[in-house]
């Protein structure tokens, strides 16, 4: 691997963390009456999978963050908006209560987010009939190489913006805070000492906690569009994607319709997109509205610094890092920011915005 | 629209079925390894209900009778390396609607492309010992002799694009073939990037829709599928090249879709390092 | 005058039949393959050994699996590689898989038609919906082995030089089992059916070759042997095998012994059918046929009796697995051109290249397929041959449609051509393999 | 701006699935013109049909099953109650399939989305309508508006530019327009024998006056007409906020999830698809 890279740590299984023996239990027993998610080790990374009987369990906390953020619970890869067939159309069943366990401060933090920006103006009915039964446990972060959390001001929660959060800062005395009435109910039974109201939990703190001028950046952005620094970009981008997909606040999606050999019966799926894709935003008769790949790159960050900013007032990066890890050329926030934030102002020569 | 076909064909394809009846489907074997053909009949659980919903007029490999034309639809299985060849295929051109190219070798070329590596009358004097009269054509795609209309790619074509294929004609759309990387499907499936942990995988430069089989069973994509819409070569080399040598690299480009477009500038620039 | 069939139907690839007619009767006919040279052998010289395995696994889409093990082998040879016995394990596996792939495929869809006077598997669904179910059941099965294993059930992904990228989880082996233990019955009564079906009266003396052990019913090694007496190593008989060149066929005819041969699961039946599993024997014994046989026609009842071997023989190769050997780690993971570490963490040592030659046989549903490469040091091959049964059986096919026309000179001639086709289908022709 | 606190997504209650379709029957439909068909619409459902309502410049997502959905505009004024009307020009799957519906064959809609222009506000000055090809769409909803509420404005000026003379749209209702003011065709290119004007749209100008202080723009076209009819807006003095573009992107869901729409910091099927320059001010990828 290239020098850009800094080493992954150990896979979670081997990392001597600790290993809560009664935290089995207790996921068992939420199993029973919840569709419960948990952390389990594929091919060397973290991912969320449902919980079974025969799942592996829940081992070497703290632990790294998942390959594919939370949001494939809410909003999967794929799924059918509504079948079809002679008898007109009908939308799927709605999921029923969903326990999601293992998710740290930035993971908890994008959710939030990811979940108001469904919920804003008109609401996405599939994602907010998943995400309003679903109830969130958090838990202590290791921080993994190559997070910003500090940066981007996702690395604090106040209660309410958590169910139930397992503090494992003492790994020897983990104690269980309660965020909200629904979690309440489910610390009930837990195996650990219950610290109800539970108060602000923070990300443990990086080497260099300086937050980024977030209320600057929608400005720096906007001036940034056709600065050089994107086309540098775009010389090493591949334009693979693999950003978007496992970025937790990333969501865009396409629909198409499917249809079995007798058309009458089918489906209209809606799938996960990539705005860094050439066909993003096409549209009929050729017109491609972000035809270099330059501008699909500043497209990405002003989303995720600008729009997202305008329309919550928080930054669309939870700083998790997970796209400069999942990068082949190692392209992530820090560096572009670092960029943008030295774009001067309607520098002629950077080819900025006017 | 967005995951549409790739480059746009040129005059609009004709979707419309035979009105009222069947689509009426042919299967049509060039010079192959009939892997693609193999498919069709791996449709299996599919494959007797797909009997019943379309009339597959031409298929000399599985009947008897075969009938030569109209149809909805043809796919073309392989490529013609033979002069007969060219005549089925331009027939088949005039005698469908709709002309899909099934598999990699109809669509690039495939594997025997890389007879243009060499010379072809030293191949063939090594193969068949002199005997140069044999009738051989330099092996290129079949878009180079008749108009495509769909590219149903990979080493083996997939089973999915082909019931893409079919169904969304029978319902009267454009099959929605994916253009978009290899990663994308690869990430979704929560597979270890091989790349990143200095394997040659092909993935991000690769067009998806084969359901990224090699990286999930730990095997890095040999790119079959050929490039996806612009690649960034340049870019992908220089990543690739962390666990590959250059040679070998280039041997790796040359293997399924040597003749798609986008590889031929890095071609070039490898012969005249030799 | 001359008539040319041009596409002889239902058999793997384009080959075409020209018949000469004499007073209104069949005076003579030809076999042509039709496919044109993809010139595989002269597209690998110049190439690095490991790209010869999933190469040369596109000569064909029936017996992907076998080419792609059989290079595989010759290389191992080469570059002196000693596999675990769970990597052999699950290549035989996959060997057999392709065997049920490849006989359910050709039996049922592309032969059995013509005896219960169908004109193809789709018209056969209609008159005889059970068969076919059973068939597509079996067809079904030996995919999702390959599948299982191989990670696709054309040309096979995970199967490496040294070992596995990928091994299958037990509990896919363990279904497997289930499925291969529930096909069992439906193989055995198609088997059955087929052993009771009227064949043409047909027989010429001719030499049957195979690979022979005397311990198994050989599939996945042994020695080249014969209904006459030879018998030798693989790597002696290709020096001794003639390949003789067609005038524009860009398939090379094989010779042995100045003479054409049978290869396949005739003459696998006819060296070594007391080898066969007991059920599979007591078919064969319950046929009412004698074995050995010259009867060319029996080739397809061969092969569904090898169906039900090839069922028995894998359901107890599984067993064996999932007793304990195939714990993860306990295979190397096989090499690629990379050397990093795999899925079950096990750092293989880097290959090094080196030069030499080496030879490997297996037997192919349709006989015995050959490939044998000469790598220099750096890797490159320099020099290669791939010896498929279909061009082997090229001069026996001849020699049978020659005897075969002699016999019944008096048939109309619609008739004969038909016979002709079927006695050409007999032989499960494959023209992407003969014409590679 | 919305802020995170106001939305907690646990208490929150999902009322209505806005991905689901209804379906609408085809109550006549037309060929305006070579790949372009003019259709007449109302849902099947007697509730829905009598409440619909929306604004000119407002789009409908319309599908069919099987095939796919796309963005429509409303091509009917909002003073028709009970039926809607769209014009489809055929590009692809979906509006290539609603070429094929006749009389009586049903679709599936859902909307309307996005903002339409703010004719409420025009009240009283003079329009300009400023459309090219399939663009006279969305003006054509609200000219008929201003036609109806004829009190409600002054003078209406339409320039219109397609690339053939058969191309023009819904010639038939020009002398309606012209009753209440003028209307300008002109075309890229045509057979011997047109009568009328060639050349690009701006040149219309030349043919009408107008008191830029008392007139709203309205405009709808191919992005490469923007330019050049927003410099010629600008020189006879037009404030941005006066002149109203309706933007076309790529879009799926049309309530601002699906992400392909948008321009910096708008969502075109939200904000959009009108939006006035000064809205869009200064960000120089709107307008290509
Ligand atoms: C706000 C808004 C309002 C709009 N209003 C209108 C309107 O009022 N009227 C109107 O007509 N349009 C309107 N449009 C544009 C309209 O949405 C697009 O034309 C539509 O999305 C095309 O969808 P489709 O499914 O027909 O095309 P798609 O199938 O998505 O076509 C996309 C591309 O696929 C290819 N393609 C598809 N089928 C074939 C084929 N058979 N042969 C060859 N290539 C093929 C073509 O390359 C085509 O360019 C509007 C768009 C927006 C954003
Ligand atoms: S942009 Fe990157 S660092 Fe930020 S939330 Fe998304 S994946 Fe994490
Ligand atoms: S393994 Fe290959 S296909 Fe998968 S994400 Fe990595 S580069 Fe892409
Ligand atoms: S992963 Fe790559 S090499 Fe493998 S089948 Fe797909 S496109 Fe082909």
């Amino acid at each position: 691997m290239g020098a850009s890279k800094p080493e992954i740590p150990e896979s979670q299984d081997s990392s001597g963390q600790s290993v809560l023996p009664e935290l089995q239990g207790w996921l068992r027993e939420i199993a029973a009456d919840h569709r419960l998610f948990i952390t389990a080790a594929k091919g060397g990374n973290r991912i969320f999978e449902e919980f079974s009987p025969d799942c592996k369990p829940v081992t070497g906390l703290p632990q790294e963050r998942t390959l594919l953020p939370v949001k494939k619970v809410f909003l999967p890869p794929s799924e059918p908006l509504f079948e079809f067939s002679r008898g007109g159309i009908e939308a799927p069943p709605t999921p029923e209560n969903t326990v999601v366990f293992g998710l740290h401060v930035c993971e908890l933090s994008a959710d939030r987010l990811l979940a108001a920006n469904m919920a804003h103006d008109r609401p996405d009915f599939p994602y907010m009939a998943r995400r309003s039964q679903s109830l969130m446990i958090g838990v202590s972060c290791r921080r993994t190489s190559g997070c910003f959390c500090e940066k981007t001001g996702h690395d604090h929660l106040a209660p309410g913006e958590y169910d139930l959060f397992l503090h494992l800062d003492d790994p020897e005395h983990p104690r269980l805070a309660v965020g909200s009435d629904a979690g309440r109910e489910l610390a009930a039974n837990a195996p650990f000492p219950v610290e109800d109201p539970g108060g602000d939990v923070i990300a443990p703190a990086a080497a260099a906690p300086e937050r980024w001028p977030l209320e600057a950046l929608p400005e720096k952005m906007h001036d940034s569009f056709g600065a050089v620094m994107w086309d540098e970009l775009a010389t090493r981008c591949l334009g693979c994607g693999n950003c978007t997909i496992v970025c937790p606040l990333c969501y865009c999606f396409y629909t198409r319709d499917e249809t079995e050999l007798d058309p009458a019966n089918g489906r209209r799926l809606r799938l996960w997109d990539s705005c860094q894709l050439l066909a993003f935003a096409r549209v009929a008769g050729g017109h491609n509205f972000r035809e270099a790949r330059s501008e699909r790159i500043w497209y990405r960050f002003s989303h995720k610094f600008m729009r997202t900013w305008d329309t919550f007032g928080a930054a669309g990066c939870s700083g998790c890092g997970a796209c400069f890890h999942f990068c082949p050329v190692g392209i992530g926030p820090r560096q572009v920011i670092a960029g943008v934030l030295q774009v001067t102002t309607n520098s002629q020569d950077a080819g900025g915005n006017p | 629209m967005k995951q549409g076909p790739g480059p746009e064909p040129e005059g609009r394809i004709d979707i419309s079925k035979n009105p009222g009846g069947k689509l009426r489907v042919g299967i049509f074997p060039l010079t192959s390894d009939a892997g693609c053909q193999l498919e069709f009949l791996n449709l299996q659980d599919d494959l007797l209900a797909l009997a019943k919903a379309v009339d597959i007029l031409h298929f000399p490999m599985a009947r008897a009778f075969n009938v030569d034309g109209p149809f909805d639809v043809v796919f073309v299985d392989g490529v013609p390396a033979r002069r007969d060849e060219l005549e089925i295929l331009r027939e088949v051109r005039r005698n469908t609607k709709v002309l899909a190219s099934l598999g990699s070798c109809s669509s690039f070329g495939g594997v025997p492309a890389a007879q243009r590596f060499h010379d072809l009358g030293d191949l063939k004097k090594y193969v068949y010992r002199g005997m140069e009269d044999l009738d051989t054509l330099e092996i290129l795609p079949i878009s180079n002799y008749v108009r495509v209309d769909l590219q149903l790619r990979g080493c083996p074509a997939s089973k999915w694009e082909i019931m893409e294929t079919l169904t969304a004609l029978i319902a009267g759309r454009l099959p929605q073939l994916k253009t978009y990387p290899q990663c994308i499907e690869c990430k979704i499936k929560e597979n270890r990037c091989l790349l990143i942990e200095g394997q040659p995988c092909l993935g991000p430069i690769t067009r998806a829709g084969c359901g990224v089989v090699c990286p999930s069973v730990g095997v890095p994509c040999d790119g079959c599928r050929g490039p996806t819409e612009e690649p960034n070569l340049t870019s992908a080399v220089e990543i690739l090249l962390r666990g590959t040598t250059y040679p070998d690299l280039i041997r790796k480009f040359q293997k399924f879709c040597s003749l798609s477009p986008e590889y031929q500038e890095m071609f070039d620039r490898w012969r005249e390092t030799q | 005058m001359k008539i040319i069939l041009e596409h002889v139907t239902r058999i793997e690839g384009h080959a075409s039949l020209s018949v000469m007619l004499a007073d209104g009767r069949v005076h003579s006919a030809r076999l042509k393959y039709e496919e044109g040279a993809r010139l595989f052998e002269g597209i690998l010289r110049g190439r690095k050994y490991f790209d010869a395995p999933t190469i040369t696994s596109r000569i064909c889409g029936v017996c992907p699996s076998v080419h792609n093990i059989t290079a595989i082998r010759a290389m191992e040879g080469i570059l002196g590689i000693q596999v675990d016995p769970v990597t052999e394990k699950l290549r035989r596996l996959m060997i057999l898989a392709q065997w049920i792939q490849s006989h359910s495929l050709h039996a049922f869809f592309l032969a059995l038609p013509d005896y219960l006077g169908a004109e193809s598997a789709i018209t056969m669904a209609r008159d005889n919906p059970e068969e076919v179910a059973s068939a597509l059941i079996l067809k079904k099965l030996g995919n999702d082995m390959v599948y299982a294993i191989g990670g696709r059930a054309v040309h096979p992904i995970t199967t490496m030089i040294g070992g596995f990228s990928n091994l299958p989880p037990a509990s896919r082996l363990a279904n497997m089992r289930q499925r291969l233990q529930a096909a069992l019955p439906e193989a055995t009564r198609l088997a059955r059916l087929t052993g009771s079906l009227d064949v043409p009266d047909f027989s010429r003396q001719t030499t049957y070759l195979a690979l022979q052990r005397p311990d198994e019913y050989a599939y996945y090694d042994g020695d080249v042997c014969s209904t006459e007496g030879y018998c030798s190593t693989p790597d002696d008989f290709c020096s001794t095998l003639r390949e003789e060149i067609k005038p524009n066929m860009a398939a090379k005819a094989g010779l042995h012994e100045g003479k054409g041969f049978f290869t396949g699961a005739l003459a696998r039946v006819n060296l070594s059918s007391e080898l066969l599993d007991e059920t599979a024997g007591s078919i064969l014994a319950d046929s009412g046929h004698a074995f050995p046989s010259n009867n060319t026609f029996l080739n397809t009842f061969c092969q569904t009796v090898e169906l039900v071997h090839a069922l028995m023989l894998s359901i107890k190769l599984i067993n064996e697995l999932l007793a304990g050997e195939l714990e993860e780690g306990k295979t190397a993971v096989g090499a690629m051109e990379v050397n990093v570490a795999g899925e079950a963490g096990v750092k293989i040592a880097a290959i090094e290249p080196r030069a030499g030659t080496g030879v490997a046989a297996t037997e192919a549903p349709r006989g015995t397929l050959y490939h044998s490469y000469t790598i220099d040091g750096e890797g490159l091959i320099t020099d290669d041959n791939i010896i498929t049964p279909t061009a082997q059986n090229l001069t026996n096919i001849e020699d049978d449609i020659d005897r075969f026309v002699d016999e019944r000179r008096d048939w109309e001639p619609t008739d004969l051509i038909q016979g002709i086709e079927r006695l050409v289908r007999a032989y499960d022709p494959c023209v992407s393999c003969a014409t590679h | 701006m919305a802020k995170l606190s106001d939305i907690p997504p646990r208490e929150y209650n999902t009322p209505h699935n806005e991905y689901l379709p209804e379906e609408a029957r085809v109550l006549s439909t037309t060929e305006l013109a070579p790949g372009i068909r003019h259709f007449v619409l109302e849902f099947v459902d007697p509730a829905r049909k009598e409440a619909f309502s929306f604004c000119s410049g407002q789009f409908m997502q319309v599908s069919l099953l099987g095939i796919g959905e796309a963005p429509i505009s409303i091509c009917s004024p909002p003073t028709i109650r009970g039926t809607f009307e769209i014009c489809v020009r055929e590009a692809g799957n979906l509006t290539g399939a609603l070429h094929r519906l006749r009389q009586g064959d049903t679709l599936w809609v859902r909307g309307p989305y996005g903002q339409g222009f703010p004719l409420a506000e025009m009240a009283g000055r003079d329009l300009i309508f400023i459309g090219g090809g399939i663009g006279l769409a969305p003006l054509r909803s609200a000219i008929d508006c201003a036609v109806c509420l004829n009190d409600e404005f002054g003078e209406l000026t339409v320039l219109y530019g397609a690339r053939t003379p058969e191309l023009l749209l819904f010639t038939d209702e020009y002398d309606t327009w012209r009753q209440h003011g003028r209307v300008e065709t002109i075309v890229d290119e045509a057979p011997p024998g047109w009568q009328g004007r060639t050349g690009v749209i701006t040149t219309l100008f030349d043919a009408v006056d107008l008191k830029p202080e008392n007139t709203s723009a309205l405009i709808c076209g191919p992005p490469v007409m923007f330019s050049f009819v927003l410099g010629r807006l600008k020189e006879l003095g037009f404030a941005d906020a006066d002149i109203f573009i309706s933007l076309e992107r790529h879009m799926r869901c049309g309530v601002g999830k699906c992400e392909h729409c948008v321009v910096e910091s708008f969502y075109t099927c939200r904000q959009g698809p009108v939006l006035s320059i000064g809205q869009i001010r200064g960000i120089s990828s709107a307008l290509r």
